[in-house]
């Protein structure tokens, strides 16, 4: 089964009766359609499936789904999934944020979920902007995006989450686009599927404080290549991509992190005989 | 110091000595010595801000009676070298009947401690141990205290058996001899704080600092989830808790930080696992955000605060009292939270396994307050009870349609879903959420939450265990404390009922919610209060005053760290304040 | 509502309708055409949690006495539509005399409406904006209101003129067609509430809002340096001081999280630049260990709160006042700072401007409590005065040798050599330091330094700023209470008096150090006194309890958010207690 | 002049008279006379130098320095340095820390000040170990390192700095080995001329808890290759380096961020008048 032929009301399962907030038109009502989509497709069971978010208009999509969530607070998920699911490692924990969320406030979390390696699949919503707050820069934005608080643009170069990923040891790395929520879909699925830390940026226009995003969708492309194991390859490809190549871009091998819970434990009163005299 | 705890049976011995010299390894030998001799005992570390190679004094304290607090004035020190001695010497009060051994090859003893008029005798610890084949000074001490102290030598070998076993026996004969020929020289000298021997004890003893207890208590609550970011002087916790998880089939992430690991146990404990973080003051302020998110959400979780000398950075290695503010009062919004404290290092364990049960059954953080003088110093005590609680989390198994996450159920507590229930999926939330777990701002639904929060933790039966209410309970004079003061308050107080003067004793472990009711009845009959803290700012009184209904006018005696309370100088200003 | 402010000159409007309807937009040009009417007024916004596209209400009263709450009821709603107005009907109270503008484009007007029994007169707002070219019914609303309201003409027309100017001459005409359809349909309709014509007035007028006010105040004090990360309420004053400080000379720069843009502000300071952050609660809450730092290294910094309500996330959009624990004991250790709160939306502009004068004369961070209601909210007020504060840093030209940058000056402040001082080089220490400022954890330098910090801020002369105390000084019944509470308790007395009932009014603005002389002075002949608070858990009120002496008995009231404060409530609320 | 010529005692005169509280054979003590010869080289004023860190025994270095110095809060220092650099552009900045200071709990300000790029010099003392808290894993400790906290190691692969310095855009990067002062002096040099964040990993053993790391002597050599301006040329070499390449790895080209200052300031009361009605 893959995902063009997951019906429609399977999919649909997956969601809440809750309106979503978000501006019409906005790309993330197409990523919670590809996240369904996906989890339809993987057949998970809603209750073995948690959500995990931080504060922004896209982490508001944990409550939209019919699925465990937690919308915690900004710029903290992928540590709270962390904690998750080391603590119940047969759940499947997708974490979702923003590109303010994942990649300011939350850069270090996000450093160190790659690395650390955990079963987990993080979904942030790239639009380049704060979209909660009504439109100020994000890591991602561009240096020449005019606003009220950097007029005339930030002057800092874009930060590159895909290479970020990659150089601190993500296992998947990903693109996909808002506007593409079956190839969405598609990637989600992998990312899941694939053991370790798994990261996809999902291009998601924000209508509403960046409308020159709506050209997103003449700029994107499927990658012209096919997705690498080799650390170096990938390192040169993300490092010269023009943000715009969708698809999977990196797939590693490396064993993901579990805490080692022992098969045979002892009652407390049997550790306590260290302190007898 | 008004008056000395001349009695019998109560020893203080400090033994000093620069970097690598060994004080700290033959003080815990000391300590376990003395536990296999049937004494108890408390064993404080002090060291300068070197990490190795630093001056460093081992402190002990050895009685027939439980020890917790350090005494007036120490009967013994043994200067294995003077080494920076004048950064230690405020720490190590001698009286005029105290004996300092000195050691010749390090020259005259300095200023500091002749002018204590303290009696000096000369013993030549270095040649003495350069006499045994691989022999240490260190050793030659501990054996001579041992000596002097009345500790059998029985317990002595048992001693240094356990710490050297994995040395080789070579190694461990070295020492044993150096450590005889200590003992052997003990016997010339004049010491009048021998102790008795012990006529046997029917309760069973444990060794064990404050960290280590908290960690037990931990497990014993259930605590199977462990994030951790290193901290002084809450590590240990950690460290403990890394072996001892392990055993018990739970286990310990390290975290990239505070933030991390705070929000590491909410996901843990959202999963249906009780967690647990420790820290000291500067991580505790990194984690305030998340823990008001553990309130919003109703996240049961645990942090262990292990106080030090603040503001900032501080003095990490010394204690204070002074968390206390942020613990109540350190979250943004109305955010009602439990605060508890362990008054004694075996109360560690008690009140740590108390906070993971008080937090798992009201589905709240709870803070539990130590300090770095319970949870470094090491005692031996009498074995804390097992006492097993009832009330866990209240989960749901089954689902019907429309589960409802924060619904008002009466008392506040919902039943929580466990991710895997099915039909239980929720939305755990930050934000203002109707019973549903929806994000709401209006105002019904902000009150009915607030007023959940709030009355879950108020209503909850926390039975005796708020305050430990001893000593003469039927004074008209009440001493309110808390925390690591309690120990040497407690000792006070002794001090001055032998002079014939009574007080009540107040000790709430429970500090948040404020118990305005159970203060008010603990207090009845008392004329007057006086409470006691180590803080700059008298933290704890000004949150009596704002929360309780004081029956009774209260007067604070409060002072900030690094220098611990010492039983002298509170018999003086406990008798001062009750003769005014 | 006890009793309604039906004096003459003073009408409330509300405008609602979802988003793109333009109710903001109207709503802003009603206030500013208010404000060349020489009317006095306030703007506030309401919506629901869309970013765009939700329901919306332009909340607006207008005064030709200075305005600083909402009314009870709102005198005319103008419903451009109904979409979600269950949602805001408890933000718009109606009363029987209430007139609402139902379209009937939108059929019936929803029962919460119908059920208030307000007058319901219908008015084909879409038709008549379709008869005009481009003509919109926000505009057809506006006029409305205007002609309603009695704002005149060429009010209208230059407030139009104002926000569409840079949009081309036929979008004015298209919207000044509609506004004036509207004026003309006003006149055929009831409408007791029109206010007076404006007799010129003195002292020159500003529209601004809280937050702007808070900038100016900032940009006054001297802040030349902002680090910045948005959060709602306080992101517009980051956003109006992107501008500012780039017109004065100064900077911002846009951090990555809050722990950066404190401790960017630290180091802006540090070197010599007076700086300020402005934040939320959760980024308060990210804040307080390095404002730790701040209090123990003694480098002056200012941060604006503007609070809204909690715990956690919260409600981002509305009001509350409980941040003030966190303000006031969210650091760790015993780390005295400075708490203010501006008592209005003018007095942003003192209170920030003074934080600065503060922190800077103190070497201290400085906490600005402002709230979401007057921070988002826009009025028209008397341009406030501007005050020259005279002392500034200390700082040290030259420096001899041996500079002590933590010495033990008389007063606490010790000169601060600033980066390029020759001489002057010293380590700022978040460590317990000696007056050199090298790390120590010895008691005499703890207790010293401990001392300084705390005397520094208790000895300084606050003068008559530390509280505003007004309305009836010589009533032995006093108010207390703070921040914007302040804006509808001031309306409630006026209404009392009206009815011959007197009260003195206390509004600290200085929330810590506690000044608890200056308050017993200020309480002085009083016999029992009231607290009034926006916070769940009485914050204000068991502060005052635990650290003033407050020489009589005190009640609270106190509520949460998300609902503003009315003055008839408090009417009833305090006649009720004075009357007990 | 070269680091080998200044004298002795021109470096010396940027020690203070304070006694470091490190262990005897900690490689901070060399780090600290390299960091006084480039001083001494650069001819810096003292008074013009501000040296900022975090908490660690590496981070305890601006109190033995003669310069300003800043001795603030664990992971922080280089948001600090920022801000003291920001507003005052005619000092020379200098952040000192350690590896669990600026990687584990700073790592999202070392992300963040790469890609910012302000003039800073930022040398981190990597010693793979927490030494102050007395032993603990830092990120780039190996994953089989015992210890109490997490024994048998923490399973992780370690973090490379210079990959995600390099990846987030720092300007400049190089690695020095404590045993070497003068090389290391070389190098702090080079990074405080060439303009924007200048990164330097200097290798600097910890004896007390890491003795093993006295090996480092044999380890480390100069790397095979000169310095390269070619990011893609860069990553490919520091993702297979093992550690131990000493000297300058690259050197971009990347303009310093600076917030504006307006030349023709107006007074307070000019821009007020915004708010007339
Ligand atoms: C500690 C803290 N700081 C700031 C905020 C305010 N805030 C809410 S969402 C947000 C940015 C969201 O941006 P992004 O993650 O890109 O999400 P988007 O809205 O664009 O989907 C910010 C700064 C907050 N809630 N908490
Ligand atoms: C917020 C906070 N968390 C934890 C600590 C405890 N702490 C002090 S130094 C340190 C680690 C230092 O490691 P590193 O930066 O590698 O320095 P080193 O001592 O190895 O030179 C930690 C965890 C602290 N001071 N503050
Ligand atoms: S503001 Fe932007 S990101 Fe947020 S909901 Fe609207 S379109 Fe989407
Ligand atoms: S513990 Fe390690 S890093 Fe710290 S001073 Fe000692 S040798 Fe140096
Ligand atoms: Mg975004
Ligand atoms: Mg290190």
């Amino acid at each position: 089964m893959n995902t063009q032929t997951v019906s429609a009301s399977a999919a649909r399962a997956y969601k809440s009766d809750v309106k979503p907030v978000w501006c019409p038109g906005c790309g993330d009502f197409t990523v919670l359609s590809a996240i369904t989509k996906a989890f339809a497709e993987l057949g998970l069971p809603p209750e073995q499936v948690a959500v995990v978010s931080g504060i922004g208009c896209s982490s508001r999509i944990p409550a939209y789904l019919n699925t465990y969530g937690f919308h915690g607070v900004h710029g903290r998920a992928t540590a709270l999934a962390t904690g998750l699911k080391l603590a119940r490692p047969d759940l499947t924990v997708v974490v979702a944020s923003g590109d303010g969320d994942g990649f300011s406030i939350g850069g270090n979390h996000f450093l160190h979920a790659c690395r650390r390696n955990v079963d987990l699949t993080y979904i942030v919503m790239d639009n380049r902007v704060y979209g909660m707050t009504k439109g100020q820069p994000s890591p991602t934005t561009e240096p020449d995006w005019d606003n009220a608080l950097t007029p005339g643009g930030t002057g800092l170069r874009a930060f590159n989450p895909l290479v970020i990923a990659l150089a601190s040891g993500a296992n998947f790395i990903a693109r996909g686009f808002s506007g593409d929520p079956v190839g969405t879909a598609r990637l989600i699925v992998e990312a899941i599927e694939t053991p370790g830390f798994s990261f996809v940026e999902v291009l998601s226009p924000c209508v509403t404080f960046r409308p020159d995003q709506r050209d997103w969708r003449n700029a994107v492309r499927p990658a012209p290549v096919q997705p690498t194991g080799d650390i170096g390859a990938a390192a040169r490809r993300l490092m010269t991509d023009d943000g715009f190549n969708l698809g999977v871009l990196y797939v590693g091998s490396r064993t993901p992190y579990q805490t080692h819970r022992t098969a045979a434990p002892v009652s407390p009163s049997e550790i306590e005989q260290q302190f007898a005299v | 110091m008004s008056e000395d705890s001349a009695e019998f049976g109560n020893v203080s011995i400090a033994l000093t000595g620069s970097g690598g010299a060994g004080v700290i390894t033959a003080g815990a030998m000391l300590l376990d010595a003395a536990a296999r001799a049937g004494c108890y005992g408390m064993f404080v570390r002090s060291s300068g801000p070197q990490i190795r190679g630093g001056e460093a004094a081992a402190l002990i304290r050895l009685s027939m009676q439980p020890v917790e607090a350090q005494d007036d004035v120490f009967h013994l020190l043994v200067g294995l070298d003077w080494h920076n001695i004048e950064r230690f010497a405020v720490e190590l009060p001698l009286a005029a009947n105290s004996l300092v051994i000195a050691d010749p090859a390090n020259g005259p003893p300095p200023e500091v401690i002749i002018e204590t008029g303290a009696r000096i005798v000369e013993v030549p610890l270095k040649d003495m141990a350069k006499a045994v084949p691989n022999g240490r000074p260190n050793m030659v001490a501990l054996g001579l205290i041992a000596g002097l102290t009345g500790l059998p030598e029985e317990t002595l070998q048992a001693a240094l058996a356990k710490v050297l076993e994995g040395k080789g026996e070579k190694a461990l004969q070295a020492s044993l001899a150096a450590a005889l020929a200590g003992l052997a020289t003990s016997a010339g000298l004049e010491f009048d704080r021998r102790l008795p021997a012990a006529t046997g004890h029917e309760k069973s003893r444990w060794q064990i600092s404050g960290n280590q207890a908290a960690g037990l208590g931990a497990i014993r609550g259930g605590v199977r989830f462990v994030a951790a970011y290193p901290i002084t002087p809450a590590t240990e916790i950690l460290e403990w808790l890394a072996a001892g998880l392990a055993k018990v089939g739970g286990a310990l992430v390290q975290a990239e930080d505070e933030l991390a690991s705070i929000n590491m146990i909410i996901g843990a404990s959202y999963g249906g696992t009780p967690a647990l973080t420790a820290t000291s003051g500067p991580g505790l302020a990194l984690m305030t955000e998340s823990i008001g998110l553990a309130v919003a959400s109703e996240v049961p979780i645990v942090v262990i605060d292990v106080m030090r000398g603040g503001p900032s950075t501080g003095i990490p290695t010394k204690s204070e009292q002074s968390d206390l503010n942020i613990a109540l009062f350190g979250l943004h919004g109305d955010a009602p939270h439990i605060v508890v404290a362990p008054a004694s290092i075996g109360d560690c364990v008690f009140t740590a396994n108390w906070a993971v049960h008080l937090a798992e059954s009201l589905q709240v953080p709870a803070l539990v307050l130590s300090d770095q003088f319970l949870g470094q110093s090491r005692a031996i005590i009498d074995q804390p009870a097992d006492l097993a609680f009832a009330t866990q989390r209240l989960t749901v198994e089954t689902v019907g349609d429309g589960y409802r996450r924060y619904a008002l159920a009466a008392g506040g507590v919902s039943p929580m879903a466990i991710p895997g229930t099915p039909g239980g999926q929720y939305t755990a939330e930050g934000l203002e959420h109707t019973p549903r777990g929806m994000p709401s701002s209006q105002v019904t639904d902000h009150v009915a939450q607030l007023d959940k929060r709030r009355d879950k933790i108020l209503g909850f039966d926390y039975g005796d265990h708020w305050a430990q209410i001893t000593e003469d309970v039927d004074s008209d004079l009440a001493i309110i404390t808390w925390g690591s003061t309690a120990g040497p308050v407690r000792e006070a107080l002794n001090r001055l009922r032998a002079g014939g003067r009574t007080f009540r004793l107040i000790v709430p472990r429970l500090l948040a919610p404020a118990s305005p009711q159970r203060m008010a009845a603990a207090l009845r009959g008392v004329k007057r209060a006086l409470v006691i803290e180590q803080s700059h700012s008298a933290q704890f009184f000004h949150y009596l005053r704002g929360y309780f209904d004081l029956p009774c006018p209260a007067d604070s005696y409060h002072r900030p760290g690094p220098l611990p309370f010492r039983p002298g100088e509170l018999v003086e200003q406990i008798a001062n304040w009750s003769a005014a």
